[in-house]
């Protein structure tokens, strides 16, 4: 079991599928020759050649479009979104064609598509190149949508997405590149979309993690008086009920722990159903612990606290157990001081 | 004279017999004219985008695409679809909403889609459809295939984004594929100069060091003719070429437009270069057709379509269940 | 209190602005010689001229850019996106540029740019011209959104939007155009972002709609052996917490009533911020009606069946009240039907 | 010889004196070289992208534009932004992320602000400033003023869709908007012609019936030149202008990047051309700045740098509060 960085981690996937399926085509700005800004495709160019590693002009439209086209017509792309508010300029391509060939196809034309993009805070990069943004692609039927939380994850649902005939969005928290773990290769390193993962088992309630919030809920457990099963939630699109809805029917409480400001966040889909088909299994209020609804600010203080940090987490799902109440946000304290 | 049924037949019939073309063309024509008019009925749930006047580049694209081609195409792609292959039961079943249509009724008029000829999904949202013709133009690249690709857009769609990306892309990757420009003149209800500052859409193409042609649209040969030739070059890795079609559309941009804007005189003017009326006219002079044989291409296109229409109209709608096919792939 | 469609309440809400201020503009295709595809911006071409009102190329990503810049230099421009859709092509300039401009300007830069998009099914436009897309524009700090549900509230909301010194997105069901009310115009029609309506009184459950739903859930509750206090909510971004809660507090059940899918639909927000603020308050699950979670099919009788109907919502309210559980949406039957 | 320390002053002091333009790009350059070295240091969160060798482009756009005008400009902005007016401080607060920052240090390097000298936040979105400048000249004909507005740009970003897209609307509505891109050849890690099949972006504006021009973007007084004859047009109703400033970029894209892609010799021929170098040598050569006077604008110039670095190190982090201002408007 190799011990690899995330982004080697996501190289190694691509490479992996490439090898397996001459199909597969990797396409972005700057991942062939520089083998990606992130170091993403490292060694693909060099072993896959130009014809299907390809660096791209700054268009992700046309690029994305092209994928599209070429997912269409039999390639199975697999595209880079170096940062993912550049969906922004390109989204209609993913969402309004991409997603909707199948359905308008009457299920004749796959788009095997695969997206990458980066995704949030904590390096440094500024309001435009921060944020998360999943709403952007939750709620687009026909598309699928994994997030990476790590080497291992990042390594089994790039496959996935890459053999899935959906077109599928992975989005790889930014400041998890560099993070090491062993990771399991090959076949049995694959993992199926739609499927969440067990990371810490307890009893006090149930916290629902995704990408860069599953290392830190599970640090705050590790070290908090209460004890909680963590779920690394793994895929949003299509995301697991079953596990969640075990969980949370045994430990009668549930927390998400998210990256992006609370209105409009992948959460309020996890709590309103959670809410809705256990009811009567809730013991306290489904807790929701996000960033501040502002936009990601850049001091680096300031974008740290921006971030749920495990503390935060020990803190609200302290309060949450003592006084059956979900606690205020820490900013409610701060919005108010000078 | 007969209607070839099948739709690889129809296809083929194109390549060279010019008979075919009309014949198309005759079709093309009826068949929009009957949707004009059972959406005047009110039998058209929805909306409608008709390519009357444009019927020569349909046809001139059909003609020199191969069916391992793949079309992108739009809204206004009635004429296209057909040209293709697609039967008028394809298309007036989807525009009506039944079973009997293209995607059995879930599209509707802007959505037809057959890939047995090559047609991708048709595209709703303006210039969508460039980057993905340079997309399935990729595959061929990478698979060495010698296929190619057709994009056909407005003049209108040359003001977005992603035809500038498009063509750029497609230029830097020398990808086999043409795009295909149907300068109808209008986008909407605005005249061309009013939203695109040159005269002729053709001269875009050196932003990418492209080579490009104007060609008169109404004229299914000459737009066979041109878009052969750029298929030519694509097939042989000479890269992508824009060809500007210069054509009208005689109608509304849609629904129940009656395209009060247009200036006075204008719609004559090009009704004199009809294509339906001139190339049966050719054919003729150069007596591949009598008079008599035109006038029967008529009516047995009419009687096509209206058995078509009867067809249409006894399939019945969708079953409810048919919304959560198709989703996500198997 | 004059009758009028809500196309003519739309364009007099923008004349009365435009009378008020020759600093407010108006932008998108068609909308001035052809006085918008909807006929929303009805005589505005004759009376404030083509300096103001202004035809654009087919270039969303390019005016909506340029109303940013017009706005951030001091114009208040109005732009219509004619269908949401289209927001796929320019959503760049919309949430990572303009929502972000007074953030990165130290407050020094204000852009009152208000951004119209005609939204929704019913109309047989087929897949890519009939969704709502609310979660495109959601959780973007520093945008508010609105959605009119019938002409008054167009004709509020919009005058609200464009005299907002913030970027404001104004969602339009196209299927309302057509439909008349009175109309309290001037200043008391004006109704301020952030403020829900309560549409009817009444005590079993409490119903949240938005835009096109309002009509359905009220027509539902007029006709149903149930009684609820049906709640426009009209502005999604600030949404009003304290009718809601209020009303929920007093009837103890929560019902959203949406177009959108139910995955990604604005209504999780609802269910979830009530599920934790009214824990202890709520007497049975909150309930979403919603469409299901595929594409919008084109058949006249799908596409009709894909929205919410006053008797679904009937029956689901009335199953909530029975048996005290979320009752099945219509589509778990018919899914798997031949 | 004195440094003004007052923004507009900052700017006024380039319109015609060019003492003060050599001073400004010695300033440029002094900057650009302490945020490597603090980058390296570890003192920089986050990222950086330098204008090493662009400096003359910049101080050009900033002494022919107006402080009435508007400039939109990119991530590579630092030099745009010194050169309009904004001070060391504002810029190295910005990007240590301090108070004393242009905007508090909520921004960082890629988003600079001073709108009392026309610059609108600055983009880190690739050519999303290009469209914003053609509203921000939309402004001004509506208002009827003749103020005109700047987009200065790389030329990676001309092959995205808001280019074209905003140079299409420019044209069409006549908008008094210059648009300048700083063709550096490179965008990111790939040379031009990797990505871009046109030598000169130049020829681009035909697609618009726009005029262009290429221009030597190494001289500061020629940069100035270029765009005060277009922004003349602009103001007297000419419309819009694409002027391309040939240039290069010393450092590497952004923050540890070398450059090892750039093939060799590349950096050394354009280092003949040097901005800062050549200009100084001219100033003397004419009899406007001694050999002396150069050293001691070099030495002033990071005599005020180093004061800049000082007074920023020891402003405070932005409180925690501020992220919460300026959400919404009041
Ligand atoms: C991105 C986008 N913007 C706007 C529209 C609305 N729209 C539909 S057709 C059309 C005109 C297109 O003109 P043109 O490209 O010339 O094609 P034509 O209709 O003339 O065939 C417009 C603006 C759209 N569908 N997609
Ligand atoms: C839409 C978008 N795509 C990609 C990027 C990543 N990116 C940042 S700078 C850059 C290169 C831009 O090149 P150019 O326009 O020539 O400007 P330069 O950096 O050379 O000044 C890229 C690709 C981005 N910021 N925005
Ligand atoms: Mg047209
Ligand atoms: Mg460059």
């Amino acid at each position: 079991m190799p011990r690899m960085r995330m982004n080697q981690a996501i190289s190694a996937a691509i490479a992996d599928e490439m090898r397996a399926d001459p199909d597969v085509i990797v396409l972005g700005e700057d991942v062939a020759v520089a083998e990606g800004p992130f170091k993403t495709s490292a060694g693909l160019l060099d072993e896959f050649g130009p014809l299907r590693v390809r660096d791209t002009p700054i268009s992700e439209m046309g690029f994305l479009g092209a994928a599209v086209g070429a997912a269409a017509t039999g390639l199975r792309p697999v595209v880079e979104i170096m940062f993912v508010e550049f969906l922004g300029v390109a989204l209609d391509q993913l969402s309004t064609e991409g997603a909707k060939f199948h359905y308008l196809s009457g299920g004749r034309v796959t788009v095997p598509l695969t997206v990458r993009a980066s995704v949030g805070a904590g390096l440094g990069f500024g309001t435009q190149h921060s944020q998360t943004l999943e709403g952007w692609v939750m709620g687009t039927p026909g598309l699928k949508l994994a997030v990476a939380s790590g080497p291992a994850t990042a390594y089994g649902l790039m496959r996935a997405a890459i053999r899935d005939d959906s077109p599928t969005v992975v989005l790889e928290p930014r400041r998890l590149y560099a993070q090491r773990e062993n990771v399991t290769t090959g076949p049995e390193g694959v993992i199926p979309l739609g499927t969440a993962r067990q990371v810490v088992g307890g009893d006090d309630a149930t916290i629902v993690a995704l990408g860069s919030t599953v290392g830190t809920a599970a640090q705050a457990e590790a070290a908090a008086s209460w004890s909680a099963e963590v779920i690394d939630l793994q895929s949003l699109q299509p995301w697991d009920r079953d596990m969640v809805y075990e969980s949370v029917a045994r430990t009668g409480r549930l927390v998400t722990v998210e990256e992006n400001p609370l209105f409009g966040g992948w959460g309020a889909d996890i709590v309103a159903a959670v809410a809705a088909d256990l009811f009567g299994e809730l013991e306290g209020p489904p807790l929701r612990i996000t960033a501040p609804d502002v936009p990601v600010p850049f001091g680096k203080e300031l974008e740290e606290r921006y971030m749920p940090s495990s503390d935060y987490i020990d803190e609200q799902v302290a309060g949450l157990l003592q006084t059956g109440r979900v606690p205020p946000p820490w900013w409610e304290a701060e919005k108010g001081s000078p | 004279m007969s209607m070839p049924a099948n739709r690889l037949e129809r296809r083929q019939a194109l390549q060279d017999d010019r008979r075919a073309r009309y014949e198309r063309m005759v079709e093309i024509r009826a068949l929009e004219n009957k949707v004009q008019d059972l959406f005047d009925e009110g039998l058209v749930h929805g909306t409608t985008h008709l390519c009357l006047g444009q019927e020569a580049v349909a046809v001139g694209v059909a003609a020199a695409a191969r069916v391992s081609d793949t079309v992108t195409c739009t809204y206004r792609g009635h004429g296209v679809a057909l040209a293709l292959g697609l039967t008028p039961v394809d298309l007036l079943g989807e525009i009506l909403g039944r079973e009997a249509g293209s995607i059995g009724g879930i599209g509707g008029s802007m959505h037809l889609s057959e890939p047995d000829v090559g047609l991708l999904p048709t595209f709703a949202i303006v210039g969508a459809g460039i980057p993905v013709a340079a997309g399935a133009a990729l595959t061929a690249q990478v698979r060495g295939t010698d296929d190619a690709a057709l994009a056909v857009f407005g003049d209108g769609a040359t003001n977005i984004g992603a035809f500038h990306e498009a063509l750029n892309l497609a230029s830097v990757w020398n990808l086999p594929v043409v795009f295909v420009c149907e300068n109808n003149q209008y986008g909407e209800y605005s005249r061309i100069d009013l939203t695109t500052p040159v005269d002729d859409i053709a001269v875009r193409a050196q932003a990418y060091d492209l080579p490009s042609e104007v060609v008169d649209g109404q004229d299914p040969d000459n737009a066979a003719a041109a878009v052969a030739a750029a298929l030519e070059r694509a097939r042989a890795g000479g890269g992508p070429t824009l060809v500007e079609m210069k054509t009208y559309r005689y109608a509304g941009h849609s629904r129940a437009d009656t395209a009060p804007y247009r200036p006075e005189g204008e719609f004559e003017r090009w009704y004199e270069k009809d294509p339906i009326v001139n190339y049966g006219r050719r054919l003729v002079d150069e007596g591949l057709l009598s008079g008599d044989e035109l006038d029967a291409v008529k009516t047995l296109v009419d009687e096509s379509i209206a058995a078509a229409v009867e067809t249409v109209l006894s399939s019945p709608p969708p079953p409810l269940a048919a919304m959560f096919d198709n989703v996500l792939a198997p």
